[in-house]
C-alpha cells in the first residue's frame, strides 16, 4: 500500500463516555489518527448497524463503534443492546467474505482520553496496512 | 422560506487559530448551499461574542445556526440560550467541535484545518434537517414512595411528611421496625434504648400524611424523577392491589441474617444451646438467658464473622453486639465467662474503643482465631479453632452464640429490576458512587438508605434516611416543575407493526404498548432519548429527535465525501 | 427549431455501425461524454463477469466497454431508474441518458407526477426491437444473447421477444404523416428528448442520430456531426414496421379478450397470483412509497374472515388478489406505457401486461389521452372538461352546463 | 412413546378425513390449509368451512404460493379466533408462525397446528407452467421412502428442520414407510389428543422415527453442507457478492414474501432510504461510476441485519425472485451463522425471545475491550 494512503474512518461515540473520554484525549494533547471523523450519538445504543453498513458500503475504510463500559452506560443497558448488534454486524460480515476488522466496537470511558487516543491509532494504523476497502472499487452494489 | 444556514468560527483566543488556518475552512465552506454567512470570532462564549452572535442571527434572518468551537460539552447551551435570545429555536442549532477533537489533536495544521472543515460540512447538512423543538414542562409529584419499614424507612418518613408531601411506607412484614425493632436494646454506650423507635413509630401513625401499608410489597414501578406510577399488591391471602403516583422512591429495603452457612460447622439448628444472635437478642428482651435444660449458662462463646469468608465482607455491626451481649452477660448477678471469637475486631465509631476497653475490664476473653468449628463432644459444646500458628485448640462452654453475615433480603433482584437499577456483587444495591453519592442510585429520584446498600449500623442508616430525605426536598420542591428530555424517541404510529422490541430494550420502560390501536407510544415524561429502541425498530417507525437517520446519514455522507 | 417545427427536409446524422450497434451508440456517448457534452452518462452496463444488466450513471468513460443502450433484457425500468435519481431534486451535474420509447414515457408521465426532475438532463431515445422475457434470459443460458444478437440484426422476432414488445407499435418516435419524427414534446421542456438514435435506416451499419432541439443539434456539431442524411427511408420503414405491430396488437388484444371475457376466465387469469406485488413494484408508474394495497386497511379480524369463508365455504388466502389488481389498475392504466415490466417481474408468468396494457387501450383513448405522449397534457384525472361525458349522466343535467370548452385543471 | 391415530387409507385421503371429521364433528369452525384451484394443478392457501369446499383441500400439494405462517399471523393479526379453527403448515410455515407469535403479529388461541413430517416443495414455475401436477406421484412415492424428489426447490433439498416442533398434530408424511396405504398421525400435545378424541381410526402408541427418516435427515444434511459449501465459495468478498445479486431490479419480493418482514413499510422502501440529489457527485467522482437505483447490497444485507437471525430457511425469497437470485442460499447461510453465534433457534419456543430484543451481561466478554 502506498504511505500517502490515509484510511478514511468514521467513529460512533457515545456522548457521555466515549465522546467525552474523546475531547479529555484533546484536553491532554493526545494525537490522533487524521482522517478519524466523529459523529456524536447519544448512546452506543443508537448506533443502528446501518450506519455501519452504509459508511462501509459508501467505502468508509474503518468503522468504529465506541460507548461506556459494561454497567456503566449512562442509560443504564443500551450498551449491551449495541454489543449484541455488533457481534450479528460482524458475523454477517463474516459469512459474506467481508472485512470484519474493518469494523468494530470498542468501550471507552469519560476518563480514558489515553486509550481513546490509542485504539483510533492502531486501528487506523491496522487499516492502513490492509489498504482502501475493496468495496469502493465495486460499481455494481 | 428559504434555508439560511449561518455558520461560525470561533477563534477561541489563540486555541484554535494556531493550529487551524481558520480563513481557508470558511472559503472552503462559505459557497456550499443555503450557507448565507461564513465567519469568524474572537471569542464566541464571551459576553460580545454571544451579543455578536445574537445580532447576526437577526441581521442575516439566519434560519439554522452552526458553531465551530470547543465541544458542545462545554459551550452547547451557552449557545442554545443565544438563540433563544435572538428568537431562533435553540434546537436549529448545530455544535461543532473543532477544538478538543480537530485542533488540540491533529498536529498537522492542514490536516486538521481539512478535518475542521470536513466536521463543519457535516454540520451544514445536518442543521438543514433539524427542525424546531419545544421543551415542554411536568409539574412534579412532591409525594414519596419508602420500600421498607425499618429504621431507615421510618427515619426518611418522619423527615419528609409535611402537608404538601404525602409519603407511603411499603412495609412487607406486619409491622413497621425492621430489624432495630427486633433488638433488646440499643448499644449502652451510646446512652440510648429502643424506646425512641418506639417513639417514632407512634409519631408516624399519628401523621395523617404518612400512610403505612404493611403486609404489601411493590410489584410494577415504572417512571423517572417526578413522576413514577407505582404498583402496590398486599400478600396476604385477600390479595387486594392499589395504584399511586409518587415523584420519588427511597429503597430502604434493609437486610437479613445469613443462614446459609453449614449447620455442620456451626452446628447451630442441631446442637442444643447453639443459637443465633437473633435468639440470643430474643433471650436478653425475654430477659432470661438460658440453656435448654433450664439452668443458666456459665460460659458462652461468641463466634464473630459467621460467613464473612464465603461473603467476602465484614458486616460491621456484629463485633458491637457481640460485645453489648458480652457486656450484659458480664452485668448479670451470676456473670457467665465470655469467650469472643474474632478474626479483626471492627470499631469504626469514635465511642467503640471504650466500649471495648469495658468489656476487657469485665474480664470478656477474646480470642483472635480462624477456622472454627463448633461441634458436641460427649455432652459438651465444643469450639475448634485455629490459633493462627496453624494449631488447633478446643473450648468447652455451656452456649455458643454466632453472628452471621449481613445479607440483602430476598426480592432484592425482583425490586432492582422494577426500578431499573442495579446491585453489586454482594447482592446489596449498589449506589450512584459508593463514596461521592452513597444516597442516589443510578437513576433519578431513586435513593437508597440504610442496610439495603450494604451492613450498617443503626446510626449510619438513620444518617443516610436524613440525606436522603435531603436530596429529595431539595428537588422535589412542591409546584416545581421539571423540563423532560426534549430529545427524545417518537413512534410513527403508521409504520409501527406493534412487534414490541422496542419494549424489551427499554430501560425505562418509557415505551408502552397500545392495544387498541395495536402501537407502542413513547412516554414523554419518561423517555431518556437514549435511542436504543430507535436502533432496534426493523420498521423505522422509531426516530429519534435530534438524531434522526437522515440527519446521521447526512454526517456519515459528509464524513465520506 | 424544436421537433415541433419539424419539416420534411429534417435530416439526421449518421454514425458508422460496422462493429454493431451497440459499440457505436456506446462510442457516440463516451465521445459526448469526453467532449463535455454532458458530465455523466446514465446506461445499462453489464456487470462483470455476469449476464446481468444494471442502470449505471457513469462519468468514467472506459466503465461504458460493457454499456448496452439496447441490453436484451429490460432489467429496470428506464423510468423507474431516473425517478429513484432524481425524485427528490435534479443531480448536481448535467447527465445523458438513453431511453428505450417505452422508457421515455414512462418518465413522461412521471415528469407529471413530479417524480423525475430533468433540469440538465439530456434525454436520448432509441429505436427498440424490444426485448427478451426476463425469466428466459435469465434461464436460457448463452443462446438467448444469440437470439436477441440476431433480433437486433434482423427486427424479425421469433416469438423470442416479451409479448409486451411483441405487440408494441411505439417502438420508435411517432412519424407524422409529412414524416415528422415527433419525440415526446413539452412546450416549457420538462421532457427534452434531444436526440434520437434511429436503427432502421437503409443501411444496417449505419445508425442515424436525429436531433430533435436546439441543444441536440448542439451536441451533435460537438462531436463534428453533421445532419444530412434524409429521414424518409428510415421514416418509411419506421412506419411499415408500425403498421405491422399495430396490426399485431389488435390481433393479439383481441385474441387475449376472447381468452378472458367473462368472470371465471378472467379470475382464472389471476389464479397463480401469490400477492408478492413484485408487479406492481417494477411498474415505473407505481411511484407510491406504500402501495394502499399494502397498507393495514386490508386487514380483518378473525372473526370477520371467519364470517366471509362462511359465505362461500372457503375463502382463498392471501384475501382474494383481484382486489389488489383491478385496484392497481384503477390507480395507474390511464398513465400505463405498456413496457411489460410487470410481466417480466411476476414469479408465475401471469399475464399482468397483456391484461393492462389492453385495458390502457381501451381508456385512455375516452379521455384523448395516450400515456408518455407529451409533458404538457394534463393527466386525464386531474383535469376535466365541462361538457365531457354528459353520456353517463341524466340529460337534464346534461343541459344545465354547456358552457365553452374550457380545459380546466382540478 | 407419543399417542397416534391410524388409518388405513393414503396419507393425503387420511388427513383430508381426519380435517373432515374435525368440521363436520363441530370440534373446529373453519380449516386454513391448500386447496386445488380449478384446473391447472395450482394450489392456493384457503381458509375453509365447509366439507364441499373441503373435499378439494389438498393439504400435502408440494407446493408453497405463500408462507402460511404468514397467513395465519394475518388471520390472527387483529384478535384471537374465538372460536376453534384448524390449520395445516410445514415445518418451516409453522417455525415462521412462532416467530411471528414472539413479534405479537398473532395468537395461537383456538388454533389447532397440524404439521407433517416434510417432502419438501416444488419452484413456483412448476405452479406456473402446470408442470407440477403430473411430478406429484414421484414426489409422493419419494417423500414416503425419505428420499429428495425430482425437482425440488434447494431450500428443501437441504432443509434438515422438516420434523415440525410445536405442533398439535404430526402427519407422518415424509418418510412414512407405508403412507401410500396408511395416514398416522402423531398427538404431540393435549390439545392435539383433546381434537382427535372420537376421530375414526385406531388409537396407539408408535414411535414417528422410521429408517426412511433417518434416511432423509442424511440425504438433506449432506445437500445442506454442500449448498453452503457452494453458495459460501460463491459470494465470498465485495466483488462475489456483487456479482451474486447484480441482477437485482429491487423489486423487494423477496421481503414482501418473507414471513419474518412483518414490517408494513419496509424501511428500505421507506422515503429515508430514498437516495438524495447530493450523494451522487462526489460517490461519481471517485468510482467514476455508480449504480442505479443505488444501494442493492444496502437493501439485502440491511433486511439481513434486520430478519437473518430469525430466518426459517422456507425459500420463498428464492421462489419469487424474478431474475433467480439464491436469496434462500445466502440468507440461510448468514441466518445459519447468526444463529449459531446467539445460539438461537428460530421457531422453536414461543417463549425464547428474539435474540434482538434481548441480551446477557455476561455474554460476548471479549467485544470491546481490544
Amino acid at each position: 500500500m502506498t504511505d500517502d494512503f490515509e484510511p478514511r474512518i468514521i467513529g460512533f461515540l457515545c456522548n457521555w463516555c466515549s465522546y467525552t473520554g474523546a475531547d479529555l484525549a484533546g484536553v491532554s494533547r493526545e494525537k490522533i489518527p487524521t482522517s478519524f471523523h466523529v459523529i456524536r450519538v447519544m448512546c452506543s445504543g443508537r448506533i443502528d448497524p446501518l450506519f455501519v453498513l452504509r459508511a462501509y458500503l459508501k467505502g468508509a475504510d474503518g468503522v468504529m463503534a465506541m460507548g461506556c463500559h459494561p454497567g456503566d452506560c449512562h442509560y443504564l443497558k443500551g450498551n449491551y443492546n449495541a454489543r449484541r448488534r455488533f457481534v450479528m454486524l460482524e458475523q454477517i460480515f463474516k459469512t459474506l467474505g467481508l472485512d470484519s476488522t474493518r469494523i468494530g466496537l470498542w468501550w471507552v470511558s469519560a476518563s480514558e482520553g489515553k486509550k481513546y487516543a490509542r485504539v483510533t491509532t492502531e486501528f487506523s494504523a491496522e487499516t492502513k496496512k490492509k489498504g482502501p476497502n475493496p468495496i469502493q472499487k465495486e460499481i455494481f452494489i | 422560506m428559504s434555508v439560511r444556514i449561518g455558520v461560525y468560527v470561533c477563534e477561541c483566543g489563540p486555541n484554535i487559530p494556531d493550529k487551524i488556518d481558520i480563513d481557508k475552512v470558511l472559503e472552503d465552506i462559505a459557497p456550499l448551499n443555503n450557507v448565507a454567512a461564513a465567519k469568524r470570532f474572537r471569542l464566541l462564549c464571551s459576553n460580545d461574542g454571544k451579543k455578536y452572535l445574537a445580532d447576526e442571527i437577526r441581521k442575516e434572518k439566519l434560519t439554522h445556526l452552526v458553531v465551530a468551537a470547543c465541544s458542545p460539552r462545554e459551550h452547547e447551551k451557552t449557545f442554545m440560550q443565544v438563540c433563544v435570545e435572538a428568537g431562533l429555536n435553540p434546537y436549529l442549532f448545530q455544535m461543532v467541535n473543532i477544538r478538543e477533537q480537530c485542533a488540540w489533536m491533529i498536529p498537522d495544521k492542514a490536516e486538521a484545518t481539512r478535518m475542521a472543515a470536513k466536521h463543519i460540512r457535516a454540520g451544514i447538512s445536518r442543521v438543514a434537517l433539524h427542525g424546531p423543538l419545544s421543551k415542554k414542562e411536568l409539574t412534579v409529584n412532591p409525594d414519596v414512595l419508602i420500600i421498607g419499614g425499618g429504621i431507615s424507612g421510618i427515619e426518611a418518613a418522619l423527615s419528609l411528611a409535611s402537608k404538601t408531601r404525602k409519603v407511603a411506607i411499603i412495609e412487607r412484614s406486619d409491622s413497621l421496625g425492621g430489624r432495630t425493632g427486633k433488638l433488646s436494646r440499643l448499644l449502652l454506650h451510646q446512652g440510648t434504648d429502643v424506646s425512641v423507635l418506639r417513639e417514632k413509630i407512634e409519631k408516624i401513625e399519628k401523621d395523617e400524611n404518612i400512610s403505612v401499608l404493611t403486609g404489601c410489597e411493590v410489584t410494577d414501578i415504572r417512571g423517572f424523577l417526578g413522576n413514577f406510577e407505582v404498583r402496590i399488591e398486599s400478600s396476604g391471602e385477600e390479595a387486594v392491589s392499589r395504584s399511586i403516583v409518587v415523584g420519588a422512591v427511597v429503597v430502604a429495603t434493609g437486610c437479613e441474617l445469613w443462614d446459609g452457612y453449614d449447620p455442620a460447622v456451626y452446628g447451630a439448628g442441631n446442637i442444643d444451646d447453639v443459637v443465633t444472635a437473633a435468639e440470643f437478642e430474643d433471650m436478653i428482651a425475654a430477659g432470661k438467658i438460658l440453656l435448654k435444660n433450664g439452668k443458666p449458662p456459665r460460659s458462652v462463646a461468641l463466634i464473630h464473622c459467621v460467613g464473612r469468608k464465603e461473603k467476602g465482607y465484614c458486616s460491621k455491626v456484629c463485633c458491637l453486639y457481640a460485645l453489648k451481649f458480652a457486656h450484659h452477660l458480664r452485668d448479670s448477678r451470676a456473670p457467665a465467662e465470655v469467650y469472643e471469637f474474632y478474626s479483626d475486631l471492627c470499631l469504626p465509631e469514635k465511642t467503640d474503643q471504650e466500649y471495648f476497653d469495658g468489656a476487657v475490664k469485665k474480664g470478656v476473653h477474646f480470642l483472635r482465631t480462624e477456622n472454627v468449628r463448633v461441634e458436641k463432644r460427649n455432652g459438651h459444646i465444643v469450639v475448634e479453632h485455629g490459633d493462627g500458628a496453624g494449631k488447633k485448640k478446643t473450648l468447652e462452654v455451656d452456649m455458643a452464640v454466632l453472628a452471621p453475615a449481613l445479607v440483602p433480603p430476598p426480592g432484592s433482584e425482583k425490586l432492582a429490576r422494577m426500578l431499573n437499577i442495579p446491585l453489586d456483587e454482594t447482592g446489596f444495591f449498589k449506589e450512584a458512587h459508593a463514596m461521592l453519592d452513597p444516597v442516589a442510585a443510578p437513576i433519578e429520584g431513586v435513593y437508597i438508605a440504610g442496610c439495603a446498600s450494604g451492613p450498617k449500623n443503626i446510626n449510619e442508616s438513620v444518617v443516610q434516611a436524613q440525606a436522603a430525605s435531603g436530596k429529595i426536598l431539595s428537588t422535589l420542591v412542591p409546584g416545581k416543575t421539571l423540563e423532560p428530555e426534549v430529545k427524545i424517541s417518537v413512534i410513527n404510529e403508521d409504520l409501527c407493526t406493534g412487534c414490541q422490541t422496542c419494549l424489551s430494550v427499554c430501560f425505562y420502560g418509557a415505551i408502552s404498548f397500545q392495544a387498541h390501536k395495536g402501537v407502542s407510544a413513547v412516554n414523554e415524561a419518561i423517555c431518556r432519548g437514549c435511542g436504543s429502541c430507535v436502533g432496534s425498530c426493523p420498521s423505522g417507525a422509531i426516530s429519534s429527535r435530534h438524531f434522526t437517520y437522515r440527519q446521521l446519514y447526512e454526517e456519515i455522507f459528509e464524513a465520506l465525501r | 427549431m424544436t421537433s415541433r417545427e419539424t419539416r420534411k427536409d429534417k435530416r439526421a446524422a449518421v454514425l458508422p455501425a460496422r462493429e454493431g450497434i451497440q459499440k457505436a451508440v456506446t462510442g457516440f456517448l463516451k465521445k459526448a461524454l469526453e467532449r463535455g457534452c454532458f458530465e455523466a452518462v446514465m446506461m445499462p452496463v453489464r456487470a462483470p463477469e455476469t449476464r446481468s444488466y444494471a442502470w449505471l450513471m457513469v462519468k468514467n468513460p472506459e466503465l461504458l466497454d460493457e454499456a448496452a443502450p439496447l441490453p436484451p433484457v429490460m432489467s429496470v425500468q428506464g423510468g423507474r431508474a431516473l425517478s429513484s435519481l432524481t425524485k427528490h431534486g435534479a443531480p448536481p451535474l448535467s447527465i445523458g441518458v438513453v431511453l428505450r420509447p417505452c422508457e421515455a414515457r414512462a418518465a413522461v408521465e412521471l415528469v407529471k407526477l413530479k417524480q423525475i426532475q430533468l433540469d440538465d438532463v439530456h434525454v436520448i431515445t432509441i429505436d427498440c426491437p424490444g426485448a427478451l422475457p426476463l425469466k428466459d434470459y435469465v434461464r436460457g443460458g448463452e443462446n438467448a444473447l444469440d437470439r436477441f444478437q440476431a433480433l437486433l440484426e434482423h427486427w424479425d422476432e421469433d416469438g423470442a421477444i416479451r409479448p409486451a414488445c411483441e405487440r408494441c407499435h411505439r417502438f420508435s418516435l411517432d412519424i407524422s404523416d409529412e414524416d415528422r419524427p415527433l419525440a415526446p414534446s413539452s412546450k416549457n421542456g420538462a421532457f427534452p428528448v434531444e436526440i434520437h438514435i434511429g436503427l432502421l435506416g437503409e443501411n444496417k451499419e449505419e445508425i442515424l442520430l436525429i436531433p430533435l432541439n436546439p441543444s441536440g443539434e448542439e451536441t451533435l456539431e460537438k462531436l463534428g456531426l453533421t445532419p444530412d442524411r434524409p429521414l424518409d427511408g428510415w421514416a418509411a420503414r419506421v412506419r411499415a414496421l408500425r403498421k405491422k405491430k399495430e396490426e399485431k396488437r389488435r390481433a393479439g388484444h383481441e385474441e387475449f379478450k376472447k381468452e378472458i371475457s367473462g368472470l371465471d376466465r378472467f379470475l382464472a387469469v389471476f389464479d397463480a397470483c401469490i400477492n408478492c406485488h413484485n408487479c406492481q413494484n417494477v411498474c415505473p408508474v407505481c411511484y407510491c412509497q406504500q402501495c394502499h394495497f399494502d397498507s393495514p386497511r386490508q386487514h380483518l379480524t378473525a372473526q370477520r374472515y371467519l364470517d366471509r369463508a362462511r359465505r362461500r365455504g372457503a375463502l382463498r388466502l392471501p384475501l382474494d388478489p383481484l382486489l389488489f389488481h383491478l385496484g392497481r389498475m384503477s390507480h395507474m392504466v390511464l398513465s400505463c406505457v405498456s413496457c411489460g415490466a410487470c410481466e417480466d417481474a411476476c414469479p408465475v408468468s401471469i399475464p399482468v401486461g397483456k391484461v393492462f396494457s389492453l385495458v390502457a387501450d381501451e381508456t385512455q383513448p375516452h379521455f384523448q389521452y395516450t400515456a408518455g405522449k407529451s409533458a404538457d397534457e394534463p393527466l386525464p384525472l386531474q383535469s376535466f372538461l365541462k361538457s365531457e361525458f354528459c353520456e353517463v349522466e341524466t340529460p337534464s343535467e346534461c343541459r344545465e352546463h354547456q358552457s365553452p370548452e374550457v380545459k380546466s385543471h382540478a | 412413546m407419543p399417542k397416534s391415530l391410524k388409518t388405513n387409507t393414503d396419507v393425503s385421503q387420511g388427513v383430508r378425513d381426519f380435517l373432515k371429521h374435525l368440521l363436520e364433528s363441530g370440534k373446529v369452525k373453519g380449516v386454513l390449509a391448500l386447496k386445488k384451484m380449478d384446473g391447472s394443478g395450482a394450489a392456493s392457501y384457503a381458509f375453509m368451512t365447509s366439507a364441499k369446499e373441503l373435499a378439494e383441500a389438498e393439504p400435502l400439494a408440494p407446493l408453497m404460493p405463500a408462507n402460511a405462517g404468514k397467513i395465519l399471523s394475518e388471520l390472527t393479526l387483529k384478535e384471537a379466533f374465538g372460536e376453534p379453527v384448524a390449520a395445516f403448515l410445514r415445518p418451516c410455515e409453522l417455525r415462521a408462525f412462532t416467530e411471528l407469535l414472539k413479534r405479537l403479529q398473532g395468537s395461537r388461541e383456538n388454533v389447532l397446528l397440524i404439521s407433517p413430517t416434510c417432502g419438501g416443495v416444488f419452484p413456483l414455475k412448476f405452479l406456473a407452467d402446470g408442470s407440477a401436477k403430473e411430478k406429484v406421484p414421484a414426489y409422493q412415492q419419494a417423500a414416503r421412502k425419505g428420499k429428495n424428489a425430482e425437482g425440488l426447490r434447494a431450500a428443501c433439498r437441504a432443509c434438515t428442520d422438516f420434523i415440525p416442533c410445536q405442533a398439535d398434530i404430526t402427519v407422518a408424511f415424509a418418510g412414512g414407510a407405508d403412507s401410500d396405504s396408511s395416514c398416522r398421525l402423531f398427538l404431540e400435545t393435549p390439545r392435539g389428543e383433546e381434537f382427535a378424541r372420537g376421530a375414526p381410526g385406531t388409537f396407539g402408541e408408535e414411535k414417528l422415527e422410521t429408517r426412511e427418516l433417518a434416511g432423509l435427515r442424511e440425504e438433506r444434511a449432506a445437500q445442506k453442507a454442500a449448498l453452503f459449501q457452494d453458495i459460501g465459495k460463491a459470494i465470498q468478498g465485495p466483488s462475489a457478492l456483487a456479482r451474486t445479486f447484480s441482477a437485482c431490479l429491487g423489486c423487494h419480493g423477496c421481503s414482501h414474501v418473507c414471513p419474518i418482514c412483518h414490517c408494513l413499510l419496509c424501511v428500505f422502501d421507506s422515503k429515508m432510504h430514498d437516495s438524495q440529489p447530493e450523494g451522487f457527485d462526489s460517490e461519481l467522482e471517485r468510482k467514476g461510476g455508480t449504480r442505479i437505483p443505488a444501494g442493492t447490497l444496502f437493501f439485502h444485507i440491511g433486511r439481513m441485519t434486520h430478519m437473518a437471525v430469525s430466518c426459517v430457511q422456507c425459500g420463498m425469497c428464492s421462489d419469487v425472485c424474478p431474475v433467480d437470485i439464491p436469496v434462500t442460499e445466502v440468507f440461510s447461510l448468514v441466518g445459519d451463522s447468526l444463529q449459531k453465534v446467539l445460539e438461537y433457534v428460530p421457531g422453536r419456543d414461543v417463549e425464547e425471545p428474539v435474540p434482538s430484543g434481548t441480551y446477557k451481561e455476561d455474554e460476548f466478554a471479549q467485544v470491546g475491550e481490544q
